[in-house]
């Protein structure tokens, strides 16, 4: 068990997989030498050398797609988007080929390949550094999503995103790399992608979030609970997709509220997906409409304004306030 | 240091079987016997099942497919150029190198029927599916041929198609340059059949030739007349031993003429003129095989009537046996999402089946 | 008024707008001497010259990478993804920059820009020629998605959409563009982008489509009706962003019940941004869950089985009295 | 036929200013005393803003940006040879070549605090914004090129630039086919400084130059010394005054280096040698053109210290402007989603504007 923050727990996620098998090889700009840009294969290059930890060149379609080759040949590719917001020149690659090869083969040929990718804001980065659009991965068939909150869940989940057999879009909330440390035991039970985590049980208000904007829903649900004598369950989602539409439905039926905080934009954004399985599952036992509390549908601003933009816990907690209310 | 040259290039141009059938001797490449009647073969038979694909498709027993004629030499020639052990990274309009390959024509016919077990060939298990986003599986060639390094198949090349058109697409180019980088063991195989669709090669790019885009890469390449089977092998050997000793990857641009339509759903009248299609029909790859093949004792007029036989027999039998196949399963495609369920897709399934139930009752 | 098809709805709407504005025009893989895999822009390149009628190389980012620039240049261009399923390989142009340029430079710099894409299943077609994904674009601040159901809304809502300042994807439902007539005014009252149409007025149930979908629900709402005594009311969303959330909420505080039929998967579908909207507004006029009517989460399959996987009319009407029984 | 050279291609190098400020006179460009001392000064200019960008950044003062020096004579002798009505399209490494173009350092700074306001620059109308999507500005740059030739203007160019990196990116192919295809007038200039943030060229391609990619495209090129202001300019101009008489796109690849860090977020002694750094600051482009100025009695030292004290003034003064800039409207963004609010946008402005009330009244 030791402490460290969530860029350390991935960095020795990757050490420990690549340890582990052979065929885990790790490839994207600046990963090799200069160690990532956010330091997340720090040391890789020295250990595994440099067939196994790739400088590739700068394509993010090259760098999916030859990884796919990879994968499909029998490696397992840890591939880094240096920024989310720079996949989606390799979209067409993702959802033409790699998430499509085990259907379009009956199975004959898969694709075990993880994307990392920091994504999300508050970090007063330049343009197209900022954006949470997890929803352009999640509405597509054939991967997965998941994006990790805490030093112990991204070790935990990376590992498991390595192993899986299928490709697997981890997101990382590149705000909570360095922003405070957390225990993470070296061999910990092994955490399952597609499940969302009861992270305190409440009986009075369902609050759903992930990634960075956990920590200021959780906080504000901590602060919540010391003044006044709400119950709150918050739930860390953890996997995006495929969703754990059964732990929600179940919270609410409970509670019978529901907000939610994302970062993401609001039109087409994940708290829509979360609000039909609530819709499916359990709408009768809902007292109040799940609040949405998200990114507007404007384009990110640059950082001078991004904290405006980004939910506030002021708003968050309007919002928990106004569905117990309601 | 005032203005100077720092690099020069050239690109070559291979012919080595005439339009006429003539052959030049020096250049001639070592094939075996049987490597050349295997070759031929194919080419026919890839011609009579193209001829037959679409006579089905017209009678609506197939979907919309692509047409082959005319390329038969440029696509045979590569295959032959490589072993089972070798990967077969095609496009769409590789049939005759599928089937050299040990597809069967009745998977083929199930792919273009809308069946995905169509692209399920454990019997060629280094073949892959078909590739329909345009120059998309140049990159994954790439990583495969880089996987076999790492996993220590020192002797394994992978032969990857793609067509005039698609070199426009970014990925023509990021794949190259991934190559040519990591110098794997790839040989690009440009398919230069003059035309994407309607759209002809001097609207696709400014450049005279495919092969000089190699340039672009410090990559070995060369133009071939595509038609012309013994120009194609030499160059595709030659490209083929350089990946396998190590030496990298190359492009092959192989000049060759689509005769017939883009696909079943397409009409080139509208885009070309039949002179064009006529002066083409002279260069004919399987015309001037035969005629070389005959000269060299290897083939005669009883020879071909008991391959057009074969092959006539080969194809009936296998339109059977795929007419003949039902029972697909319905809930297929939920088995192909993940390798484990998840929650979500086995509910799906389940109401998916409730529905089809349903549906069934309804009529 | 005369009688056409969709295709040739959207042919004269190219027409009309290349006729009266000399900045228009029209570019993609074989839209000129081709006239269109579909044909739709027959004729354009023998009235308007290769200059305005353009057979560009075979790349979508180049295509709509130059036509970003055509736009900012002062151009109106309308260009063609041969099929949506291709359009991903331009998916970070438009994201990166035709969807920002007007964010990004405070006005100074603007897109009008239209994308074409012919989407959807049931034409039994090849791998990647049958998807429904609109919610990528959807989700993408900035521009705008439409998709037609008719050659009369085709006809004036292309026409908007090349009037339209700002970047709009114009999705075509392939399965609608030969398979009925109607009538097309050649100078109707344009239409909005951004409202949905009420087809029909209703009590007991809202029932929302788009698309190729629409006609299929369209039947049997007609059948319901003359077998029972239900009164549906029947939308057709026509643009999918931004949504026509009021009259969504308006129609279900009215009938408290609703179901959304779509081809597009189910996880993270519009039919999920719909019952958000309908939580927001009208949560507590429903007496039943919304329904949602989708594709599965699968790999769209291959046309021998494409029809099982798309929604069904007995999926459809199954929804419906179920919802109307609920 | 049997195997024959069809093409051949080469390479050609420039330098008329050399390491030690001796010029080939044959060389020689026409420029104007005016224009150089335009250029000296904006080159010197660039470098001192640079610094003081970084310090600001240092300070706490910026968010993050990139580092231009060594680079200016790359950047800012193209930009000389376009004039007002062409358009100029960066990447993000251009400051100098953005102040000829007329933009403030206030804006620059404004940008580089997180402000789009920054970008709005209606005294430079034919200047784009910044581009951070690497390569992806070549494809509007060529957009723009078709559309002035469109609208009539037979007389605009285009200036694209792009760094070494971005090179293998599947958009840089794409928009070179474009422009060469559409033989529109683009010139692109490569700013070839040896490294993508960490990765240096030789991992970024096997291509020993850049400007061989433009033979994929049968489009000029040439590799020019990137320290050197004659040669890029002289070479600038050559490819401005064929795109302007309707000959079409090229390319420029200017062989240069980044002397700082890539941007303020990078440490580049993670990935190379001190030596290496040492090695460039010989070629230093701002003093090698100083020398050249002073001997051809265009420059001396009371020039200089008038110059220093005036660009201490100016840049002085913008910062004070910056930082004096307040008030920023906190929905602007609002504004900017399309040219017509949408009722959802409008809802969403004013439930913005309620939560801040909410946030500012919580403290
Ligand atoms: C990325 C992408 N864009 C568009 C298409 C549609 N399309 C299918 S085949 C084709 C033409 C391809 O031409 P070429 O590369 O020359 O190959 P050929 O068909 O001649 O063998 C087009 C445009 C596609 N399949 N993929
Ligand atoms: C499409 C894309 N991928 C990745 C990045 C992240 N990134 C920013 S700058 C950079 C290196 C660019 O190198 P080069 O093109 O040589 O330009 P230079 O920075 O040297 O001027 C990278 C990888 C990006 N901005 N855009
Ligand atoms: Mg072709
Ligand atoms: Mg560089």
């Amino acid at each position: 068990m030791a402490k460290m923050n969530m860029i350390q727990a991935i960095n020795l996620a990757l050490h420990r997989e690549m340890e582990g098998d052979d065929s885990v090889l790790v490839m994207g700009e600046d990963v090799a030498v200069n160690g990532g840009v956010f330091r997340a294969t720090e040391g890789l290059l020295e250990k595994f050398g440099d067939k196994r930890v790739i400088d590739t060149p700068l394509a993010e379609a090259g760098i999916v797609g030859t990884a796919t080759g990879m994968a499909i040949g029998g490696l397992k590719p840890v591939t880094e988007m240096q920024f989310s917001g720079f996949s989606y020149n390799m979209f067409h690659q993702l959802e033409g080929n790699a998430s499509r090869m085990r259907a379009r083969s009956r199975g004959q040929f898969t694709v075990p390949l993880v994307i990392r990718m920091p994504f999300g804001g508050g970090v007063r980065a330049l343009e197209h550094h900022s954006e949470s659009k997890e929803v352009y991965y999640a509405h597509t068939p054939g991967i997965k999503v998941v994006i990790p909150s805490r030093p112990a869940n991204a070790f935990a989940l990376l590992r498991a995103a390595i192993q899986d057999p299928d490709p697997v879009i981890f997101m990382e909330p590149k705000r909570s790399y360095r922003s405070f440390k957390g225990d993470v035991a070296d061999n910990p039970e092994p955490m399952q992608i597609g499940k969302a985590e009861i992270v305190q049980g409440g009986k009075d208000i369902t609050v759903i979030s992930w990634g960075a904007m956990f920590h200021d829903t959780q906080q504000v649900v901590e602060e919540l609970q010391a003044d006044s004598d709400i119950s709150i369950e918050l739930l860390d989602l953890l996997t995006i997709s495929p969703m754990d539409a059964v732990t929600i439905a179940e919270s609410v039926k409970k509670t019978g509220r529901c907000v939610v905080v994302q970062e993401a934009h609001r039109s087409f954004g994940p708290a829509s997906e979360i609000i039909a399985h609530i819709n499916d599952r359990a709408l009768m036992y809902l007292e109040a409409p799940v609040k949405r509390v998200t990114m507007y549908d404007t384009t990110v601003p640059l950082f001078g304004r991004e904290l405006l933009y980004l939910p506030s816990k002021g708003h968050i907690r309007k919002a928990i306030q106004e569905t117990i209310d309601f | 240091m005032p203005q100077k040259t720092i690099k020069e290039f050239s690109v070559e141009y291979l012919q080595i079987l005439d339009e006429n059938g003539k052959v030049d001797n020096k250049l001639e490449p070592e094939i075996s016997d049987d490597d050349l009647l295997k070759l031929y073969h194919y080419m026919v038979l890839s011609r009579e099942a193209d001829t037959k694909l679409i006579k089905l498709q017209r009678q609506g027993r197939l979907g919309t497919l692509p047409a082959c004629m005319g390329q038969e030499a440029s696509i045979c020639a590569p295959t032959l150029a490589i072993n089972d052990k070798d990967w077969f990274v095609g496009s769409y309009r590789e049939l005759g190198g599928r089937l050299m390959r040990g597809e069967s024509l009745v998977k083929t016919m199930l792919l273009y029927n809308g069946y995905e077990e169509g692209s399920y060939n454990p019997d060629s298990p280094r073949t892959l599916p078909i590739s329909v986003v345009l120059a998309s599986q140049l990159l994954y060639a790439v990583g495969l041929a880089y996987a076999s390094r790492q996993r220590g198949e020192t002797d394994t090349v992978v032969l990857a198609f793609v067509g005039d058109g698609a070199t426009s697409e970014g990925d023509f180019h990021e794949a190259l340059n991934f190559a040519s980088v990591w110098k794997v063991p790839v040989v690009f195989i440009n398919q230069n059949n003059q035309y994407a669709i309607s759209t002809p090669r001097h609207k696709q790019m400014n450049s005279e030739t495919i092969a000089q885009k190699a340039i672009a890469y410090d990559m070995p390449s060369i133009q071939v007349d595509g038609n012309d089977v013994l120009a194609v092998y030499k160059a595709t050997k030659e490209a083929v031993d350089r990946a396998r000793a190590g030496e990298g990857p190359s492009l092959i641009e192989s000049v060759t003429y689509r005769m017939l339509m883009h696909t079943t759903a397409d009409d080139p009248t509208r885009y070309r003129e039949d002179a064009e299609v006529e002066g083409w029909a002279k260069k004919d790859p399987i015309t001037r095989f035969k005629k070389y093949l005959t000269e060299r004792k290897l083939w005669n007029a009883s020879k071909q009537k008991k391959l057009d036989a074969d092959i006539a027999a080969e194809i009936d039998s296998s339109v059977k046996e795929f007419e003949a196949m039902s029972d697909f399963k319905p809930d297929a495609h939920f088995d192909y999402v993940f390798a484990e369920e998840s929650e979500l897709i086995k509910e799906q399934r389940a109401e998916f089946l409730e529905n089809l139930k349903g549906d069934a009752d309804n009529g």
